[in-house]
């Protein structure tokens, strides 16, 4: 098969220099902002990993954490012209992403990265059919006839389980379930066999019963082709079957790194634990108290400042507030492996719970307590924070060394008996 | 401080004749649905509209709510969870069916008698953002309920307010502000205190954390816990996520396609789902624990829901049943369509192979570990045997109760 | 209003009261640049209109033939017109009869158009239906055309020049809160209140109307400056107010139109104080568009 | 789809019948009798009788008003009571100079306005699309007479490059069998006249678009801009298609659509401005008619025109509706 642009092989060649390892994709430092009218979002702020050729990674996070940017980073989309690379490497299979020209990196995309995205229902344009859609993206990259790229159309949707494939290609979107129309967003990033298939929430709009079918198609699709996943998610639930390793995400940095399965036997940074413990599990013998992370996650336009999580910890220690930890390995050594069954665990955190409190979900030392912020952070969020974010600003006070249930006023004397009740 | 009586200015609850005789026992439930129908009738035409048919939201639900209790009504979109809580505040009004609140049926209710009633009964929503109105303060929001049912005066209601706030768990001065100056999380703590506010008997919350951030979801999840003990509330509460319905709720009932097929108690429903819908959602929910994953086996559905406004003839899931097309494909199921019946102590299932669920691989399969005990206090293999429960073989033999 | 925060961390911190939503939206408004600049053509406008008698050089129907098409300069600032009255003057004056009829028409145009929009939004029904059908007559009848066949069929004056443009108007305030209403009907919030057991008035007043007022503030500000233009209009077409000496913009224009290569000043000048009022209140319009939503942050 | 044209063509009758009650209610409301009032100075008592026979006047209003429509219906709108003509004849022998120029008005306000909004959304927030809202806002807000008369001014009078009214030069002797110049002078030969017209009809078809350019423009702007930020969007540049390609396909597709929305919603304005933009350039079209019916006091013209000027706002309306849902495929197969 030939392709139809210069190919990054043709043009690239020489800066192309296959790695010795398996690495297909490795990120360096990547420095994402988005220049808004009331100043810099720092969206992404120094976040590394690298991924095998056929491994699975797993982006964990809440809502504005990075883990999207990051990929739309990757891959270049940023929306414009707020968003910016200001820093760091993409390499991806030999090649720095981040200074590429134009015209290779969009024959990079969908060619050798694909992406799949969080809502079918938007995803796809509703005013072109499905076959003008997929044909145009294999036509965009091989030298296909209109007949030829129909054909391989039809494969595809067969191979994503659409019935009557022929006949659904004359369909548009709004004609199909949100299920079929995120596999036929699947269908069209496998459509020219990518190295690198990106996924952002893709089931987060499904219904359970149609996730787990999309899941597991996806699985099944990237494990046959031996392609590599990132799959980004605010579910721990999904990654933990879908991943072999997993990266924690908060305010745009990587917080927890570790193997799938180290990392839910040894979580070990006080966000990862808190997630856990704020989500009731199935497999629970009972129903146990779950312990959430109180505040909120921090406002994004002020320039990082200490460690992001502190104002949301309970094992922060003072210099939490000031000096933001490195990622760095958990048992202290320095050899850091970053892929592969046998990476290295590695947290940001300069006081991590130990392995009982995590099971706990809270310090269990005696006598420590969360250390208050000191007078120059309160200072900048009375300055900034009261002004632009007032909620914020009330949730950090709150949170004081006790916690906000110790602060808020008892209610057990609400003076509203319910004595009108019969 | 509010004068404690300020709430019997409102005549009381109970209208008299209707319930009044009956002896006001606590074997009694607060909410009984009996064969409630909830349809939205569907139109066209070019100048006069047609009625062409119903979409059938909810197709003859009977549950009832037990003081005290939580109730999880569950389900995938559109299955009519949502629909039916708002029946029982009465948003909606039923096309068929009863619903009895405290003995008294609201759905023979309307005007002054029924805003009498709804003081009893609150909603919490989902969407923190679209429930609250921008232009009224967090105060106001909180205030109106009592504004409207004309309780206390001004000054009392706004101490009530701040009592409120402070009990939800924000700074009883935030009542000056407008909702968009919370965060999601605060706003929904604000719809909760909205509902709080009349001290109500019943609270219907209809996804109330499915909007919120995995981290915020928890802080919700246990201030209404909290709130139960300390106001004796009655929770119907509704969601997508089984597992989160399992943390709150004493007994489950699941919804698809109009229908409650399963109902049980919590602790039940995931050791011992009997509806093969039942166990197929249990099976779609991931587990945070990757070694309990790689040995789950998946019961992977065919195709989507079918429409509920031409429902499939027979038992609904039959388009869709594992279990049926293990058994054969028994012609039972399209014929005939199966009761909500009482299979074991408490555990209902509409299926007409129930029993044959209980006790199956996929039933055990379901939370990647063996069931619980059975209540039949049979031996089983032990449950931290984690061998056995990845073998399939291993827990075929565990007997049905 | 501040109150002292909880002592959690040992220290009061202000909890900063809220500003209101008004004052809120006049905040964000007064850093909108051209709503600024709207605000300030506005101002001229309006000022001009207030104080014609004080700052005019000349009375309006001051001046002698013998005066008549003066270029711009010396005496006369903007020249004078074909009967030598001063134009300075004419068109500081001119702005009593725009913003009077313009303010006029638009708060008819809202009287009728909103009462017709509340019912058909908040009742629904056959009212609705009813109502609509008339609105969509009304607006099939293309703008000034409209205008122009009330003019002619009450005759002229500047009452009925009022009423013709508010009638345009009418039906487009009517839709817009029409359309809000609906919208807001299935908001949540609102079936929040119908939960809490607030009676279809309090639903409808609290809840639905100050959440559509924004939208009909942007149109009637917006309809403002249309209704400047049809007003002169009108007058351009000789149907302004009937007595021929009133200064008014629209009607200065005709009389002078055969005189465009001699004096070009006197259609220049007034439709300059046109374009000026009209753009003022858009910008105006537009600014409140943005700054009036609480949910829009700044 | 047909269901759709079907029910869309049918929800336009009962705006017709009231178009046509609120028509009947103009002239049987003006003060006094009615024919008298239609005619005016013109009045004899010979023609007012006549007048009340032709207005079925001596009958029951509702009667009175299906002699209205029926006579409508029959082609028939009255007679002018200025030169006894009939008005419908009047009208179309005008009409053809009206389309001719809101046609090319509407053809500078689209050929315009739509590659100005994109080019001013492809350049977000940079000068030139400050440029290009300072402009729309310009054209939005200046009225028809004034910048006709300020177009005239600067081409006719200062730079003598294009006529100042009228639709053809005296000199130029053509018989024009329907009206429509451009046309007509090209299936006669006669370039001359061809170029002639067009020349004439450069400042008025500008006049009168520049309001709808300026809006076009603005809806253009804004549809891309939000088109531009839908997924769909994202989803075509990572599947690596050119620039080129998500613009044309992607991005314009579905911009169109609100686009053709607010063409339609344009005509109305077109017909409204061109009875301003015929005073002001002397062009011989119904606008003029209309005007000087009013300055005569003849009511059944002003009437009966308002009504045919309702009529084909309604039917290009209804065009633009079945266009529009033919781009879009949701109702197309709905």
């Amino acid at each position: 098969m030939t392709a139809t642009a210069p190919v990054p092989a043709a043009v690239a060649a020489p800066a192309r220099r296959r790695p010795p390892d398996n690495r297909l994709l490795s990120v360096e430092d990547l420095v994402v902002r988005f220049r808004t009218h009331e100043g810099a979002v720092h969206a992404v702020n120094g976040v590394s990993f690298e991924l095998e050729r056929g491994e699975a990674l797993g982006l964990v996070g809440e809502s504005g954490c990075g883990k999207s940017v990051t990929n739309l980073a990757i891959m270049r989309l940023l929306p414009k012209p707020a968003g910016r690379i200001e820093g760091g490497r993409v390499v991806f299979d030999g090649i720095d992403l981040v200074t590429l020209s134009e015209a290779d990196m969009r024959d990079l995309r969908g060619k050798e990265i694909a992406m799949i995205f969080q809502d079918p229902m938007t995803s796809l344009n509703p005013v072109l059919t499905i076959e003008e859609q997929m044909v145009e993206t294999i036509r965009a990259h091989r030298k296909a006839s209109r007949a030829e790229a129909r054909k391989r159309a039809i494969e595809l949707l067969v191979m994503v389980g659409i019935p009557r494939p022929e006949t659904r290609l004359k369909s548009y979107p709004h004609q199909f379930s949100g299920g079929m129309r995120q596999r036929v967003m699947i269908a069209m990033a496998l459509a020219l066999e990518p190295k690198l298939m990106i996924a952002d929430e893709p089931t987060t709009a499904l219904d359970v019963t149609i996730q787990a079918q999309v899941l597991e198609l996806l699985r099944d699709l990237a494990e046959d082709r031996d392609t590599s996943l990132i799959l980004i998610t605010h579910d721990l639930g999904v990654v933990a079957g879908m991943t072999q390793r997993i990266s924690v995400m908060y305010a745009g940095y990587i917080v927890e790194t570790a193997t799938t399965a180290e990392l839910f036997e040894n979580p070990s940074h006080p966000y990862t634990v808190g997630l856990l413990h704020s989500i009731p599990r199935l497999d629970e013998e009972r129903a146990e108290a779950l312990l959430p992370i109180e505040g909120t996650p921090p406002d994004q336009r002020r320039a990082p400042r200490g460690c992001p999580f502190a104002p949301r910890c309970a094992w922060r220690l003072e210099e939490c507030w000031t000096d933001n930890p490195p990622l760095a390995p958990i048992d202290g050594s320095g050899r850091v492996i970053t892929t592969g069954p046998d990476a290295t665990h590695r947290i940001a955190c300069h006081n991590p719970p130990t392995a009982e409190e995590a099971i706990a979900g809270r310090p269990l030392r005696e006598g420590f307590v969360a250390a208050p912020p000191p007078d120059a952070v309160i200072q900048e969020l009375v300055t900034r924070g009261a002004e632009e974010e007032p909620a914020l600003l009330d949730e950090v006070v709150l949170m004081g060394p006790e916690g906000p249930e110790s602060t808020a006023p008892s209610a057990g004397g609400l003076p509203i008996e319910p004595d009108d009740k019969p | 401080m509010i004068d404690p009586n300020l709430g019997s200015v409102v005549a009381s609850p109970t209208p008299a004749g209707v319930g009044s005789n009956e002896v006001d026992g606590a074997g009694r439930p607060l909410v009984e649905v009996d064969r409630l129908k909830v349809y939205f009738p569907i139109t066209e035409g070019l100048v006069f509209e047609r009625h062409i048919g119903d979409v059938q939201a909810v197709d003859g639900v009977t549950f009832s709510l037990r003081r005290g209790e939580t109730l999880g009504l569950v389900g995938e979109s559109g299955c009519g969870k949502s629909t039916t809580g708002r029946a029982i505040i009465r948003l909606y009004k039923p096309t068929e069916g009863s619903i009895s609140f405290d003995g008294v049926d609201l759905t023979t209710l309307s005007g002054d008698q029924l805003r009498r009633m709804r003081r009893r009964m609150q909603m919490i929503f989902q969407d923190p953002y679209a429930s609250l109105n921008p232009r009224m303060t967090a105060g106001g929001i909180i205030g109106e309920p009592l504004e409207i049912h004309g309780i206390g005066s001004g000054g009392e209601r706004r101490e009530r307010v701040r009592e409120l706030l402070a009990t939800v768990g924000l700074n009883p001065d935030f009542g000056e502000r407008y909702p968009h100056e919370f965060s999601g999380g605060q706003r929904q703590r604000i719809g909760v205190a909205r509902a709080l506010a009349l001290n109500p008997d019943l609270i219907v919350a209809d996804e109330p954390i499915s909007a919120l951030d995995v981290s915020i979801q928890a802080q919700i999840i246990n201030l209404l816990e909290r709130l139960q003990g300390q106001f004796d509330l009655t929770y119907l509460f509704i969601a997508h996520d089984l597992s989160v319905v399992r943390h709150i709720s004493d007994r489950i009932a699941v919804m698809y396609l109009g229908r409650i097929v399963e109902l049980a108690p919590s602790r039940d429903l995931n050791t011992r789902p009997l509806h093969p819908y039942t166990v197929a959602l249990l099976s779609a929910i991931p587990i945070p624990d990757p070694a309990i994953e790689s040995r789950r086996r998946r019961i992977i559905l065919k195709g989507d829901v079918p429409s509920p406004a031409a429902p499939p003839e027979g038992c609904r899931f039959h388009t869709r049943c594992w279990l049926r097309e293990k058994l054969g494909n028994p012609e039972r199921c399209v014929t005939e369509d199966p009761a909500l019946r009482l299979i074991e102590t408490g555990h209902e299932a509409a299926c007409h192979f129930a029993e044959d669920v209980a006790g199956s691989v996929e039933q055990q399969q379901v939370v990647g570990r063996p069931a619980s005990r059975p209540r039949s206090s049979t031996p089983v293999a032990s449950p931290g045997d984690g061998a056995a429960a990845g073998d399939p073989a291993a827990v075929q033999q565990i007997p049905t109760a | 209003m501040a109150a002292p925060a909880i002592p959690a961390t040992g220290r009061a911190i202000e909890v900063r009261a809220s500003r209101g939503l008004w004052r809120d939206a006049m905040r964000r408004l007064l850093r909108n640049k051209p709503a600024l600049l709207g605000l300030l053509f506005i101002g001229i406008f309006v000022f001009a209109a207030v104080f014609a008698p004080l700052i005019a050089p000349y009375g309006p129907l001051e001046g002698t033939l013998v005066q008549r098409m003066k270029p711009p300069g010396g005496a006369h600032l903007f020249g004078t017109d074909l009967q030598g009255r001063d134009e300075l003057t004419r068109i500081l004056y001119g702005a009593q009869v725009s913003l009077l009829a313009g303010v006029a028409s638009v708060i008819m145009g809202l009287s009728i158009g909103g009462i017709a929009g509340a019912l058909a939004g908040g009742l629904g029904g056959w009212v609705d239906s009813v109502l609509m059908r008339v609105v969509d007559v009304m607006l099939s009848i293309p703008g000034i055309l409209l205008a122009i066949g009330i003019v002619a069929w009450l005759d002229r004056g500047l009452p009925q020049i009022m009423f013709a443009v508010a009638m345009t108007n009418a039906p487009i305030f009517a839709r817009i809160l029409r359309g809000s209403l609906l919208s807001l009907r299935n908001s949540d919030y609102v079936t929040a209140a119908q939960s809490i057991g607030a009676p279809p008035s309090r639903i409808l007043l609290r809840h639905m109307l100050p959440n559509s007022l924004t939208a009909l503030i942007v149109a009637a500000t917006l309809a403002l400056a249309t209704a400047i233009i049809d007003v002169a209009g009108l007058g351009f077409l000789g149907l302004g107010p009937p007595d021929p000496r009133t200064p008014e913009w629209g009607t200065m224009l005709t009389d002078s139109t055969k005189f465009l290569r001699q004096a070009p000043w006197l259609i220049f000048l007034p439709g300059l104080a046109i374009v000026i009022s009209a753009i003022g209140f858009n910008l105006l319009g537009d600014g409140l568009r943005e700054s009036l939503d609480p949910r829009l942050k700044r | 789809m047909t269901k759709y044209i079907l029910r869309r063509l049918l929800l336009t009758i009962p705006v017709l019948i009231g178009l046509s009650i609120v028509l009947f209610a103009f002239i049987h409301l003006l003060p006094g009798d009615p024919a008298a009032a239609i005619l005016g100075q013109h009045a004899t008592p010979d023609r007012v009788a006549a007048m009340r026979e032709y207005l079925h006047l001596d009958d029951p209003i509702w009667q009175q008003y299906l002699a209205y429509v029926s006579n409508l219906l029959h082609g028939d709108f009255g007679t002018s009571v200025i030169n006894n003509q009939p008005i419908i004849h009047e009208f179309l022998t005008r009409f053809p100079a009206t389309i001719e120029l809101t046609l090319a008005a509407m053809l500078y306000a689209v050929g315009v306005g739509i590659p100005l909004g994109r080019f001013a959304a492809r350049h977000a927030q940079s000068w030139s699309d400050g440029a290009v809202t300072i402009v729309s806002l310009l054209g939005i807000n200046i009225p028809v007479f004034v910048l006709g008369l300020t177009l005239q001014y600067i081409f006719a009078v200062q730079l003598k490059v294009l006529p100042a009214s009228g639709r053809l030069d005296f000199s130029l002797r053509f018989d024009s069998p329907t009206n429509f110049l451009l046309i007509d002078s090209l299936v006669a030969r006669r370039f001359d006249v061809f170029v002639d017209a067009a020349r004439h009809l450069v400042l008025p078809a500008i006049a009168l678009g520049s309001i709808p350019l300026a809006i076009i423009t603005r809806i253009t702007r804004a549809s891309v801009l939000d088109v531009s930020n839908e997924d769909y969007v994202r989803t075509a540049r990572a599947k690596g298609l050119t620039d080129g390609r998500v613009d044309s396909r992607h991005i314009m597709r579905n911009a169109w659509l609100p686009v053709v929305t607010v063409i339609g919603l344009q005509v109305g304005g077109l017909l409204a401005g061109a009875v301003i933009t015929e005073t002001v350039f002397a062009w011989g079209g119904v606008g003029r008619y209309v005007v000087d019916a009013i300055n005569n006091r003849d009511y059944q013209v002003v009437q009966n025109v308002i009504l045919i000027f309702a009529f084909v706002f309604l039917i290009v309306n209804l065009i633009v509706d079945v266009g529009y849902a033919f781009l879009n495929p949701r109702i197309r197969y709905a």
